[in-house]
C-alpha cells in the first residue's frame, strides 16, 4: 500500500506575547491509502495542531518549524506557497471542523458555499456544480437535497450541518479527509449516523481518512489506526487491537481504565488518571505524562522517552520499556530505539 | 545515563510538582498585556502628562487663567524683532502695537500710538511718554504694505524711523519668553489657559463620564438582567431619548436648569449620554446572566441586587472601561461643541472647546490661538484613544487564552 | 478719548472722499453687486421689519416720503413738504411715481401703508415707535382704538397730511424710515403675514430695486427697478444678496472676492483692517453699551459704591479689546445727534467728570473706602454680572471683571445666559449687574434717555427718579426746540449725578466694501443704501 | 410579514407621539416665549399673536392642537420666520441637507469600509498603523475647527475652493470632508475589528480549508458577515448626517435644516423645535428600519417578522 | 426503596416557552422545553436523566431549583410543593438543593477568588461568619482535593478539572440534601471525568447526598446512577433502574439510544447497530402524538395522533409507547 501521508518531526509552535507555546512537538506519523488513522488525545494534546499544520492552516502567530516534514502524495507541503497549497486544499485534502454550527457561512446558502467549492477546484458549469453539489448531499443522506440545497445553514440541524461539511468536503474525492472531532458537538444518535456515513463512505470512495478525537468509543468505531497524543508528543501509536487490545503506555492504560464499561452490570469503581493536563506555556520537562504518571521515574522527568518499537505497528514512548527500567507488570522491555 | 535515574519518584513529590501559571488576577494579567501594546502605553503616558500638566501646569506659570494685560494681547509665540540701536529691541504686532522687549526677549511695555496719520499710513508711537509728538518718537510707515511697487522696492511690509533713521526688514525672530504660547484677545497667557483649559475639559469628560458609568450600567443592567417587558420598555425609552436629537436636548435642559457653569455642562452630558453605556451594558448583561455562574448565585438564592454588583458588572467592566476611555474624549468633544454653540464654561474659566471657538474668528491673523487648544484636544483624543484601543485587546476575553 | 473721536472723524472723511468719487464710464454690462445682508431677515414687509437686516433690504426696495441718504435728508417719493404754522400739521406734496409693477403711486398707498404698520392686526413687532412720532391717534391705534382717528389724510393723490400732536422735530427724517413706506395693498392682502414681500410675484416696491427672487436660509436677488421715479441714477442692475451669519466665512468670501460687501468683520481683524484697509469702515452707531446696577437692591443704593464702579474700569482699554472701533461712554447719550444750535449734543453734555483711561483707579479706591468697603474688603463675594451669550458681550465681561477685581479688589462672578433666559431675568429684576444696550430708533437725545423713565420697560437698572422723569416730561412736551433739549440735557446731569449705570462705549458700525464700489451710502440709523450705488471694475 | 410592518409601524407612531410629547413638556418648561424681542411689543399685539398661535389656550388644549396638527401632517407655522411653514422650512432646507449628507455617508461608505478592510488584513503591518493612526487623527479635531481650516487653507490661502455657494460641484468638498471626517475614521475603525473577528471565525477556516482562493475568502465570506456590525453603525449616522449638522452649515453658510435645530430653540420657535424634532426622530427610525431590512438582507437569520 | 418516602417528588412538571415574545401580547410560538414529567428520587439515590440535546433535561433540572418558574405541575420537596413558593418562602429550599454545572468555564465567576465564590452561598444564608466561615471553606477545599493554599486565587488559575471541584465546593458550602449535577463532566477530558465522577459518589456516601444527574453520556450516567430517566422532546419515554435499563430496553428510542453509544472495544458487534433516520425534531409547537413518533421504525398511525401514556410495565420500569409490549414480545 502506498503512503499517501508521511508527517516527520513536526513542530509547530504559537508565539505568543507570553512566549513561545510548543503546541507540537517533533511527531512523527505516516497513513497509508484507505487508512482510516485515529488521532486520540485529551484538549491540549496537540491533535487539532497536527491536522492543521497538515492542512497548512496555521495562521500567525503560529509557525511550523523548519526542521518539520509533511510529504503528501510525494509532495513536500512544507515548501508549497500559498497558492500552491490553496489549490491543493479541497482537492487533494479536505477538511471538517469540530463545530458544524460556525463552520459554514451564516449568510450563503448551502448551494452557494457548495458549488463554490466544486467550481473551484473543477471546470464544471453552475448547474453542473450544483448537480453534483445534489448528488453529494444526496449520498450524505439528506433528504430531498434539491430543496434543502437552498437553505441557510441555519436552516439546518447540526447533523445536517456536519453533513453538508462532509458532503462539501468530499466534493472533489480528495485522497485524504481531516475529520477534527467531527462528532462531538453532535447527539449520541446523530454521530451514530455520521460514523457510519464515514465509514461507508471509506469503504465507496477509499479516502485515506485522520479522525481526530477524544473519544475512544469513536475509535474503536472506525479507525484501524491510531496515534495518542499527549502534551504536544505522541505516546503510543499502532494498530486498533494494538491500542484497544495490548495498550503499553501508561496513558493510554489510564485512559482505558477511566472509561466506565457501558456492558457490565455490577458496579465497577473508575480508576483515574490523577492530576491535570499540562500547561502548554510551561510544558514539563521530559516526558509530559510523567507528572501523572504513576510509574514516572527520575528519567521521566529529566528526559522524554523515544519511541521504543513494541511490535512492527506498535510504537510506545515509555522509559519502563526500557532495558534499564524496573519490571512493571504489563509493560514489556524491548531493544531501546535510538535514544540520544 | 546511570541506573538510578530509572528510580520511581515519589507520588506525592510529584503532585506537588504541579502546574500552575503564575498568580495573576484578572487585572495583573490586563496590565500586563496592555503593557505589551506600544501605541496603548503611548497613550497611557499622554493621558498621565495631559492629566499632570492640568494638575500642576498651572503652578509653574507666572500668571493666571484670568490674568489679563491688554497691553500684550494677541502676542504670538514667535516675534520679529527691530533692533533700534541702543539696546532697543521692538515688536511691532500685526495690529500695530509698538511693544518694547528686553534682552531675554520678555514684553516690557507697549508705546502708546500718539498719532495716527491713516493717509500717510504712518503711525507715530509715543516713546518718551510724554504724551506729545516729538522727535524722540518712533513712526512706522506701512505705506510699504499697502503699494505694490514699493512693497516689491524695499522687499517690506512696513519701515520703522527712530530717531530720523529709517530701519527696514527685521533683525530677528526670537521666542516670546513671556508668553512661550503667545496670549489671546485679551493679553492673557495662552499656555496657563490651556492649562486650565485641560482641568475644566477633563473634569467635565470626567465626572459626565463617572455620571453616564452611574447611570447607564445601572440602567443597563437592570434592563438586561430583568429582560422581558421590563427590558423592552427600558429600552424604547432608551430609543425616545435616542431619537431627541442630542443638540436640542442640551440645549433644552440647560436653558431649563439656567445656570451655564461647569456643573450644568456635566449634567447636561451626564443626563443623555448613558443611553449608549446603558444599550452596551445591557447587552453584556444579556449574555451574562445566563452563565452558569449567575446561575449558580441564583440557586444559592442570592439577591438580584448582589447579582448584579458582584457578578455581573465586575464581568462586564472590560468593556465599560473600553467604553469609558472613549466617552472621555467624545465628552471633551461634546462640550468643545457645546462651546461653538455658545454653551459653555463660565468666562473667564475656559475650556479647550471654548479657547478653540474664541480663536476662531481671529484664525486668519492668530493662528496659534487655535493652533496649541486644538492640539491639546487632539493629543488628547489620541491618547485616549489609543489607550482604549489597547484596552479592548488586553481586556479582550477571547484574547486571554494562550 | 478726543485721539479715538478723531480717528473715527477722519475715518468718516475717508469714506466720504471715497464715496464721492466722480462718475465715469458706464459699461453695458450688467452691473452685478454680491451684497451679503447676514442673517436671513425675518421679514421683508416695511410695516412688519423690526431688524436691521430687513431694513437694509427695505431701504433699497422701498422709498418713503424722503430718503436719507449719509444723513442728509432728501426728497424720496415726497417732492416737498410744508409744515404748518403751528408745526402740527405737515403736508406732504407727491411726486408722479409708480410701483414697480407699473401701477400709479398715490398718497393712499402711504396711508393704508402707514395704517398697516399700526394695526394690531398686522402684528407688527415696530408699531410701538408710533408713540414716539407723535401723530395723532395713532399711539391708541396700536393700543387697538379705531384705526380712522389716527391724524393721516391723503387729501388727493398727491397731498398727504400728517396731523401731530405737538411739533416734531425730527418727524419728517424720521419717514425715511422702514416703517414708513407705503404699500400696495393689493400686494399686501395676496399673501398674509407680510409673504408678499419675499414672493417676486406680490413683492411690489417703489424703490431703486426690486425683489426677483428668494430664497430660504440662502440669498435674495434684487434687479433694478426700471418703474422708480429715479431709475436713471440706478446704476446696478442686480444685487446678489446672501444670508451669511458667520462673520469668519463671510470675511474669507470677501477677501476671496465672492462678496463685494459684508455687513461687519471679525473683530480680531479690526485693528488691522483700519490701518491697512482703505475699503474697511467705521461709522458711529446711535447707540450706547452699559452695564445696569439694578438699584432695587439695598448694596446698590450707595452712591459712592455706584461710583466707584463707575471710575475703576479703563474704558479706552475695552474699547480696543473689542476692536478700536467704538467711543468709550461716559454718559448715555451717544455722539451724532444736534441740538437746536447745531451742536453734537454728546460734546456738549461733556462727559460728567468721567475719564475714559486708567486715571481714576485711585478716585475710585477711594470712594470704594468712603462706601464702607476699603479695598474691597466686606464686600458681598456673591455678586453676579449677567449678559446674553455672545463672544463680545463675554470678551467685555470678561475684562470689566479684571478690572474691578485689580482696581478695587472686588471679585464678582460673570454668568453668560441664553438670550430668552436673560431677558426674562434681566426684567423681572433678578439680578446684580446686568448687561444693556440701546440703539436709538430715531434722532432724538429722548430716544436713548427714555429708556430710563419710571414707567420704561426697558429701566434695567429700576432708576425711579421724579426730577428725571418730570424733566423727560417736559422736554417731551415742549413746543420749543431750545427748551426740548435744555431739559434733555439736564435730564442727563440729574442720571449721570445718580449713576444707575456704567456706561461703557457708544457702538459703533462697521462694514467692509470692495473700492470698486462707489456711492453706496448709509443712514444715520444704520441702514445701507444703494439707490446711487455703480460698480466700477 | 405584514403583521410585522403593521406592528413596526404602530411602534413607530408610539415612539415619535412620546418623543412629541416629551419635547413640548420639555419646551413649555422653558422660559421665554417666542415673542421675547430686545425692543417692546405692544401688549394688544402680543395678545393678537398669542390669540393666532393659540398660545392663550390652556396648555392641555394646546398640545392636543399640537398633536392633531402633527397627525395630519400639518406642523404649524414658524414663528420665527414669519410665514413660513415648519413643512415648507424642511422641505426647502431638508434637500441641501441631505444632499450633503448623502455625499458624506457615500465617502464614509466607499472610503471608510475598504480602508478598514485592508488594514485588518495588514493586521501590525506598517499600513495598518498608518491607516489606523490617519483614523485616529481625525477623530480628534472638533469638526468646527476642520471646517474652519477648511476655509482658511483651501478657500483663503489656497484659493482652490470656494468660500460658499453651492452652485460649483466644487464647492461640496469642503462640508462633506468636514461633515464626514469622524464618521469615517470611525466606519474605518469598526470595519477593522469587525473584520479580525470575523477572519477568526470557524466558517473563514473553513473555506480556506476548502481551498477558496484568498480573494474569495476575504471578499466573498469574510466581508458580507464584517459588514453587518458596521451596518447597524452606519443607519443612524447616515440618519444623523442627512438632517444635517449645525456647526458645518453655519460655517459653510449652508442653508440647510441642521442650523434650525439649534437657532429654533433660542428663538422658543416651538413648532420649529417639536416639528425639527419629530422629523429627526421619524427620519431616524425610519433608518433604523431600512437598517433592519438591509439587515435582514445580509444576514438570512435575521427574519423579518418579529 | 419502594416503601420509602421520596425526596423529590416531580409531578405533571410541564415548563413552556414563549418564542419571540412581544410587548403586547404574547407570542404564538411556545417552545415546550418539559412537558408533563413525573419521576421521584429517593433521599440517598442517583437519579440519572438522559436524552439528547434540546430534549428538555436541562430545563427539568433547573426548573426544579426554580430558577425558571414551572409552567404547571407540582415539585414536592420532602412533602411541600416547592412550584409556587415565592422567592422569600423558597430561600430555605435553596439551601437544601443545589446544582453542578457543566461548563467550569463558565461556571465560575473569574472576577472572584475561589473564597469569595465557595463563601457566597454561606454568606447568602449566614451559616457562618468570620474565621469560622474561612475554616469551612479550607475544609471544602480539602474535602474535593484541593489545597487551602488555592482558597485565594482566581479561577483562571486552575484547569477544568480543578474548576470543577470549586464548582463541587461551592454547592457543597450550604450544606445541602440534593444535588442537581448538570451535565457536569460532558466538558471535562475523558482523564479527568473520573476523578470528578469518583469524587461525586464518594461525597454520596459520606453525606448522604441525593443526586438528579443529567448528562447525555449514556455509559457515565449508567455508572452513576441508581434509575435512569430517558427523556426525549420534554417527554419522558422510559424509566427504570440503570441495570434494568441498559439490559432491557423497552422503548425503541432507548434501545436506539443505547445501540448509538460508541463502544472503545473495536471488536465489539458493530452491525447490529440501530442508527436513526432524521434529526431530534423541534419542541416548538408539538402535535399530539408520540414525539418520537417520526424517527420511529415501529410508527403506527396512532402513534402520530394519540400520545401515549407513560405505564409501568415492569415493575419499576415505565415506558410510554403504546406498542412496548408487542415490540419487546412481553
Amino acid at each position: 500500500m502506498k503512503t499517501l501521508l508521511k508527517v516527520e518531526n513536526l513542530k509547530t509552535s504559537f508565539y505568543t506575547h507570553l512566549g513561545e507555546v510548543q503546541a507540537v512537538r517533533g511527531i512523527s506519523f505516516e497513513l497509508n491509502e484507505g487508512d482510516i488513522l485515529g488521532i486520540v488525545g485529551e484538549s491540549g494534546s496537540g491533535k487539532s495542531v497536527t491536522s492543521l499544520s497538515v492542512m497548512g492552516l496555521i495562521d500567525e502567530p503560529g509557525v511550523i518549524k523548519e526542521e518539520s516534514s509533511i510529504v503528501f502524495d510525494d509532495i513536500e507541503l512544507t515548501e508549497l506557497n500559498k497558492r500552491e497549497m490553496s489549490n491543493l486544499r479541497g482537492n487533494e485534502i479536505a477538511m471538517i471542523f469540530q463545530d458544524p454550527m460556525t463552520s459554514l457561512n451564516p449568510v450563503y446558502s448551502i448551494k452557494n458555499q457548495m458549488t463554490e467549492v466544486i467550481r473551484k477546484h473543477t471546470n464544471m458549469t453552475k448547474s453542473e456544480a450544483l448537480e453534483r453539489a445534489i448528488e453529494l448531499l444526496h449520498m450524505v443522506g439528506i433528504p430531498e437535497p434539491e430543496i434543502r440545497i437552498k437553505g441557510f445553514p441555519h436552516q439546518f440541524s447540526g447533523g445536517m450541518r456536519q453533513r453538508a461539511l462532509i458532503a462539501t468536503a468530499l466534493s472533489c474525492n480528495p485522497k485524504l479527509l481531516i475529520a477534527d472531532e467531527p462528532t462531538t458537538a453532535l447527539d449520541v444518535t446523530i454521530q451514530a449516523q455520521i460514523l457510519d456515513l464515514m465509514r461507508d463512505l471509506q469503504n465507496k470512495l477509499n479516502t485515506s481518512i485522520i479522525l481526530i478525537t477524544h473519544d475512544l468509543g469513536v475509535i474503536a468505531e472506525v479507525c484501524n489506526k491510531v496515534v495518542v497524543m499527549y502534551g504536544g508528543m505522541i505516546m503510543e501509536k499502532g494498530t486498533i487491537e494494538e491500542i484497544f487490545y495490548k495498550p503499553q503506555h501508561p496513558y493510554t492504560k489510564g485512559l482505558h481504565k477511566s472509561i466506565p464499561k457501558v456492558n457490565l452490570n455490577q458496579k465497577e469503581r473508575l480508576v483515574p488518571i490523577e492530576g491535570s493536563p499540562p500547561d502548554l506555556m510551561a510544558p514539563p520537562s521530559g516526558c509530559p505524562f510523567s507528572p501523572r504518571c504513576p510509574h514516572a521515574m527520575k528519567i521521566c522527568i529529566e528526559k522524554a522517552s523515544p519511541l521504543f518499537n513494541i511490535s512492527e505497528s506498535q510504537r510506545s514512548s515509555c522509559w519502563l520499556h526500557d532495558q534499564n527500567s524496573p519490571q512493571v507488570e504489563g509493560f514489556v522491555k524491548v531493544k531501546g530505539d535510538k535514544y540520544e | 545515563m546511570t541506573n538510578n535515574k530509572f528510580e520511581f519518584v515519589d507520588k506525592s513529590s510529584k503532585l506537588d510538582n504541579e502546574q500552575l501559571r503564575p498568580s495573576l488576577t484578572y487585572w495583573q494579567d490586563a496590565w500586563r498585556r496592555l503593557r505589551k501594546n506600544k501605541l496603548a502605553m503611548f497613550g497611557l503616558v499622554g493621558v498621565f502628562v495631559i492629566v499632570l500638566f492640568g494638575i500642576f501646569g498651572p503652578a509653574f506659570t507666572p500668571y493666571s487663567y484670568e490674568d489679563q494685560e491688554l497691553d500684550f494681547m494677541n502676542m504670538p509665540p514667535k516675534l520679529d524683532i527691530h533692533d533700534l540701536g541702543d539696546d532697543l529691541n521692538f515688536y511691532l504686532s500685526r495690529e500695530y502695537r509698538l511693544i518694547l522687549l528686553n534682552d531675554d526677549n520678555e514684553a516690557v511695555r507697549r508705546f502708546d500710538l500718539i498719532d495716527k496719520d491713516i493717509i500717510n499710513k504712518l503711525y507715530t508711537y509715543d516713546f518718551n511718554n510724554n504724551k506729545e509728538v516729538d522727535d524722540d518718537d518712533v513712526i512706522i510707515d506701512f505705506s510699504y504694505k499697502l503699494n505694490e511697487e514699493k512693497r516689491a522696492e524695499a522687499g517690506v511690509d512696513f519701515s520703522i524711523t527712530y530717531k530720523g533713521k529709517e530701519y527696514f526688514e527685521f533683525t530677528d525672530t526670537v521666542r516670546n519668553e513671556s508668553y512661550p504660547w503667545g496670549t489671546d484677545q485679551l493679553g492673557r497667557d495662552i499656555l496657563t489657559r490651556v492649562m486650565y483649559g485641560a482641568r475644566i475639559s477633563l473634569t467635565v469628560a470626567l465626572v459626565a463620564t463617572l455620571v453616564n458609568l452611574l447611570i447607564g450600567v445601572t440602567y443597563g443592567s437592570i434592563a438586561g438582567y430583568e429582560g422581558g417587558n421590563t427590558d423592552n420598555i427600558m429600552m424604547r425609552i432608551v430609543d425616545i431619548i435616542n431619537s431627541i436629537p442630542l443638540v436640542l436636548y442640551v440645549i433644552l435642559l440647560m436653558v431649563l436648569l439656567n445656570d451655564s457653569g461647569l456643573y450644568t455642562i456635566i449634567l447636561a452630558l451626564g443626563t443623555v449620554y448613558w443611553v449608549n453605556m446603558a444599550r452596551l451594558v445591557r447587552g453584556q448583561v444579556l449574555g451574562l446572566k445566563e452563565q452558569e455562574y449567575v446561575l449558580a448565585a441564583r440557586t444559592m438564592g442570592v439577591k438580584k441586587g448582589k447579582i448584579i454588583l458582584r457578578h455581573l458588572i465586575p464581568n462586564a467592566m472590560g468593556p465599560i472601561i473600553v467604553s469609558m476611555t472613549m466617552m472621555i474624549p467624545s465628552a471633551v468633544f461634546t462640550e468643545s461643541f457645546l462651546s461653538f454653540i455658545g454653551i459653555g464654561v463660565s468666562a473667564p474659566q475656559a475650556s479647550w472647546g471654548t479657547l478653540a471657538n474664541d480663536a476662531l474668528g481671529g484664525l486668519t491673523s492668530f493662528p496659534y490661538q487655535l493652533f496649541f487648544p486644538a492640539s491639546a484636544i487632539a493629543i488628547t483624543m489620541l491618547a485616549f484613544n489609543f489607550l482604549g484601543d489597547g484596552l479592548r485587546d488586553a481586556l479582550d476575553p477571547r484574547l486571554r487564552k494562550g | 478719548m478726543k485721539k479715538i473721536l478723531a480717528l473715527l472723524l477722519s475715518l468718516t472723511l475717508v469714506f466720504s472722499l471715497v464715496a464721492c468719487g466722480d462718475k465715469e464710464t458706464e459699461t453695458d454690462d450688467p452691473a452685478v453687486f454680491n451684497w451679503n445682508i447676514g442673517a436671513d431677515p425675518k421679514t421683508l414687509d416695511p410695516s412688519l421689519n423690526g431688524a436691521s437686516d430687513g431694513g437694509d433690504v427695505i431701504n433699497n426696495t422701498f422709498e418713503g416720503l424722503v430718503r436719507e441718504f449719509n444723513g442728509e435728508v432728501l426728497p424720496g417719493i415726497a417732492e416737498s413738504w410744508e409744515f404748518s404754522p403751528d408745526g402740527k400739521t405737515i403736508t406732504f406734496h407727491l411726486r408722479e411715481s409708480k410701483w414697480s409693477n407699473g401701477d400709479p403711486l398715490t398718497a393712499h398707498d402711504f396711508v393704508y401703508g402707514w395704517k398697516h404698520g399700526m394695526d394690531p392686526l398686522s402684528e407688527s413687532e415696530y408699531s410701538w415707535l408710533w408713540e414716539y412720532t407723535n401723530v395723532v391717534g395713532s399711539f391708541e391705534a396700536v393700543n387697538g382704538e379705531s384705526l380712522d382717528d389716527v391724524g393721516i389724510e391723503a387729501t388727493d393723490d398727491h397731498t398727504f397730511v400728517v396731523q401731530l400732536k405737538q411739533p416734531t422735530d425730527y418727524f419728517v427724517s424720521l419717514t425715511a424710515f422702514y416703517h414708513f413706506m407705503p404699500l400696495h395693498k393689493d400686494s399686501v392682502e395676496a399673501v398674509a403675514d407680510g409673504m408678499w414681500a419675499k414672493t417676486p410675484e406680490h413683492a411690489v416696491s417703489n424703490g431703486p430695486y426690486m425683489l426677483t427672487s428668494y430664497e430660504l436660509g440662502q440669498g435674495l436677488t434684487l434687479e433694478k427697478n426700471t418703474n422708480y421715479w429715479n431709475a436713471d441714477n440706478v446704476h446696478i442692475d442686480t444685487i446678489d444678496a446672501k444670508f451669511i451669519d458667520e462673520e469668519s466665512t463671510a470675511y474669507a468670501a470677501f477677501q476671496n472676492g465672492d462678496l463685494d460687501y459684508i455687513p461687519d468683520v471679525p473683530p480680531s481683524e479690526i485693528t488691522r483692517l483700519i490701518a491697512e484697509d482703505e475699503q474697511y469702515y467705521v461709522f458711529p452707531l446711535l447707540g450706547t453699551y452699559y452695564y445696569s446696577f439694578n438699584l432695587d437692591r439695598e448694596l446698590w443704593q450707595n452712591d459712592d459704591l455706584r461710583k466707584a464702579f463707575v471710575l475703576a474700569i479703563d474704558r479706552e482699554a475695552i474699547v480696543e479689546a473689542v476692536g478700536g472701533i467704538a467711543t468709550p461712554a461716559t454718559g448715555v447719550v451717544p455722539p451724532g445727534f444736534t441740538d437746536h444750535e447745531g451742536r453734537d449734543f454728546y460734546e456738549t453734555a461733556g462727559a460728567f467728570g468721567i475719564e475714559t483711561d486708567d486715571s481714576q483707579f485711585d478716585e475710585a479706591r477711594e470712594l470704594l473706602a468712603t462706601a464702607g468697603y476699603p479695598n474691597g474688603e466686606g464686600f458681598p463675594t456673591d455678586l453676579v454680572l449677567i449678559y446674553n451669550t455672545r463672544d463680545d458681550h463675554k470678551l467685555i465681561a470678561e475684562t470689566v471683571q479684571q478690572m474691578w477685581k485689580e482696581n478695587l479688589g472686588i471679585e464678582i462672578e460673570i454668568q453668560n445666559m441664553e438670550w430668552a433666559v436673560f431677558q426674562g431675568t434681566r426684567k423681572a429684576g433678578d439680578f446684580d449687574i446686568s448687561r444693556g444696550g440701546w440703539l436709538t430708533d430715531y434722532m432724538d437725545p429722548s430716544g436713548m434717555l427714555s429708556l430710563f423713565t419710571s414707567n420704561n420697560d426697558y429701566n434695567d437698572p429700576n432708576f425711579y427718579n421724579d426730577e428725571y422723569d418730570q424733566l423727560m416730561e417736559d422736554s417731551m412736551k415742549a413746543t420749543d426746540k431750545a427748551v426740548h433739549f435744555e431739559k434733555l440735557y439736564a435730564a442727563q446731569e440729574v442720571f449721570m449725578e445718580v449713576l444707575p449705570i456704567v456706561p461703557v462705549y457708544h457702538y459703533a458700525d462697521d462694514m467692509y466694501v470692495k473700492n470698486y464700489v462707489k456711492d453706496w451710502g448709509r443712514s444715520v440709523l444704520g441702514s445701507v443704501d444703494f439707490s446711487r450705488a455703480r460698480i466700477e471694475k | 410579514m405584514r403583521n410585522y410592518y403593521i406592528k413596526r409601524i404602530i411602534s413607530t407612531i408610539l415612539t415619535l407621539l412620546l418623543v412629541a410629547t416629551i419635547t413640548f413638556i420639555l419646551m413649555r418648561s422653558i422660559p421665554g416665549g417666542p415673542f421675547t424681542r430686545e425692543k417692546f411689543i405692544p401688549d394688544e399685539i402680543i395678545r393678537i399673536l398669542e390669540e393666532k398661535y393659540n398660545l392663550n389656550d390652556p396648555p392641555l388644549k394646546q398640545y392636543f392642537d399640537y398633536m392633531k396638527g402633527l397627525v395630519t401632517f400639518d406642523l404649524g407655522p414658524s414663528f420665527s420666520l414669519i410665514g413660513f411653514k415648519v413643512e415648507e422650512m424642511i422641505a426647502s432646507g431638508f434637500p441641501l441637507s441631505a444632499k450633503i449628507g448623502g455625499m458624506a455617508s457615500l465617502l464614509i461608505i466607499i472610503v471608510g469600509i475598504p480602508v478598514g478592510i485592508i488594514s485588518a488584513l495588514k493586521q501590525n503591518r506598517p499600513i495598518d498603523y498608518f491607516v489606523m493612526f490617519t483614523a485616529t487623527i481625525l477623530v480628534t479635531v472638533p469638526s468646527f475647527v476642520i471646517a474652519t481650516l477648511i476655509i482658511y487653507f483651501f478657500a483663503l490661502r489656497w484659493g482652490i475652493l470656494p468660500t460658499f455657494g453651492n452652485t460649483a460641484p466644487l464647492w461640496y468638498i469642503g462640508p462633506v470632508i468636514a461633515l464626514s471626517g469622524y464618521s469615517l475614521s470611525f466606519v474605518a475603525r469598526l470595519t477593522r475589528s469587525s473584520m479580525l473577528e470575523v477572519l477568526r471565525q470557524d466558517y473563514v477556516r473553513t473555506a480556506r480549508a476548502n481551498g477558496l482562493s484568498e480573494f474569495k475568502v476575504i471578499g466573498k465570506h469574510a466581508l458580507k458577515n464584517a459588514l453587518i456590525p458596521v451596518v447597524t453603525y452606519i443607519g443612524p449616522m447616515v440618519a444623523a448626517i442627512l438632517t444635517g449638522s449645525f456647526v458645518i452649515e453655519k460655517i459653510f453658510a449652508l442653508p440647510g435644516i441642521g442650523r434650525y435645530f439649534v437657532d429654533s430653540v433660542g428663538n422658543r420657535d416651538y413648532t420649529v423645535i417639536m416639528g425639527m424634532t419629530v422629523f429627526y426622530a421619524a427620519f431616524y427610525i425610519v433608518m433604523v428600519f431600512i437598517v433592519d431590512i438591509i439587515y435582514s438582507l445580509i444576514d438570512p437569520r435575521i427574519k423579518i417578522d418579529g | 426503596m419502594s416503601n420509602q418516602k421520596p425526596l423529590i417528588e416531580v409531578k405533571n412538571l410541564k415548563k413552556h416557552f414563549y418564542v419571540g415574545r412581544s410587548l403586547w401580547k404574547k407570542s404564538k410560538n411556545v417552545l415546550t422545553a418539559v412537558d408533563g414529567l413525573n419521576f421521584y428520587i429517593n433521599r440517598g439515590e442517583t437519579f440519572g436523566l438522559v436524552g439528547e440535546s434540546g430534549c428538555g433535561k436541562s430545563t427539568t433540572g433547573r426548573t426544579i431549583v426554580r430558577l425558571y418558574d414551572p409552567t404547571d405541575g407540582e415539585i414536592i420537596y420532602d412533602g411541600v410543593d416547592i412550584a409556587r413558593l415565592s422567592a422569600k418562602e423558597m430561600m430555605t429550599y435553596r439551601k437544601k438543593i443545589q446544582m453542578i454545572f457543566q461548563d467550569p468555564y463558565a461556571s465560575l465567576n473569574g472576577r472572584m477568588t475561589v473564597t469569595d465564590i465557595i463563601g457566597e452561598g454561606i454568606d447568602t444564608h449566614k451559616i457562618l461568619t468570620g474565621d469560622a466561615r474561612q475554616k469551612r471553606i479550607y475544609e471544602l477545599l480539602e474535602r474535593v482535593g484541593l489545597k487551602r493554599e488555592h482558597a485565594s486565587r482566581y479561577p483562571h488559575e486552575f484547569s477544568g478539572g480543578q474548576r470543577q471541584r470549586i464548582g463541587i465546593a461551592r454547592a457543597l458550602a450550604i450544606e445541602p440534601e440534593l444535588i442537581i449535577c448538570d451535565e457536569p463532566i460532558s466538558a471535562l477530558d475523558v482523564s479527568i471525568q473520573a476523578q470528578v465522577v469518583n469524587m461525586l459518589e464518594d461525597l454520596q456516601d459520606e453525606m448522604g447526598l441525593t443526586y438528579l444527574f443529567i448528562a447525555h453520556d449514556l455509559s457515565m450516567v449508567k455508572h452513576i446512577s441508581d434509575r435512569i430517566g430517558v427523556m426525549y422532546l420534554g417527554k419522558m419515554m422510559e424509566l427504570a433502574t440503570s441495570d434494568e435499563l441498559y439490559n432491557n430496553p423497552l422503548h425503541p428510542y432507548t434501545q436506539a439510544l443505547l445501540s448509538s453509544i460508541p463502544v472503545p472495544d473495536p471488536n465489539a458487534a458493530k452491525d447490529k447497530r440501530i442508527i436513526l433516520e432524521g434529526d431530534v425534531g423541534s419542541p416548538i409547537n408539538p402535535t399530539p402524538g408520540c414525539r418520537f413518533a417520526s424517527r420511529c421504525r415501529y410508527c403506527q398511525d396512532n402513534c402520530k395522533t394519540e400520545t401515549p401514556k407513560f405505564r409501568e410495565i415492569l415493575k419499576g420500569h415505565f415506558v410510554a409507547c403504546h406498542y412496548a409490549e408487542k415490540i419487546n414480545n412481553l
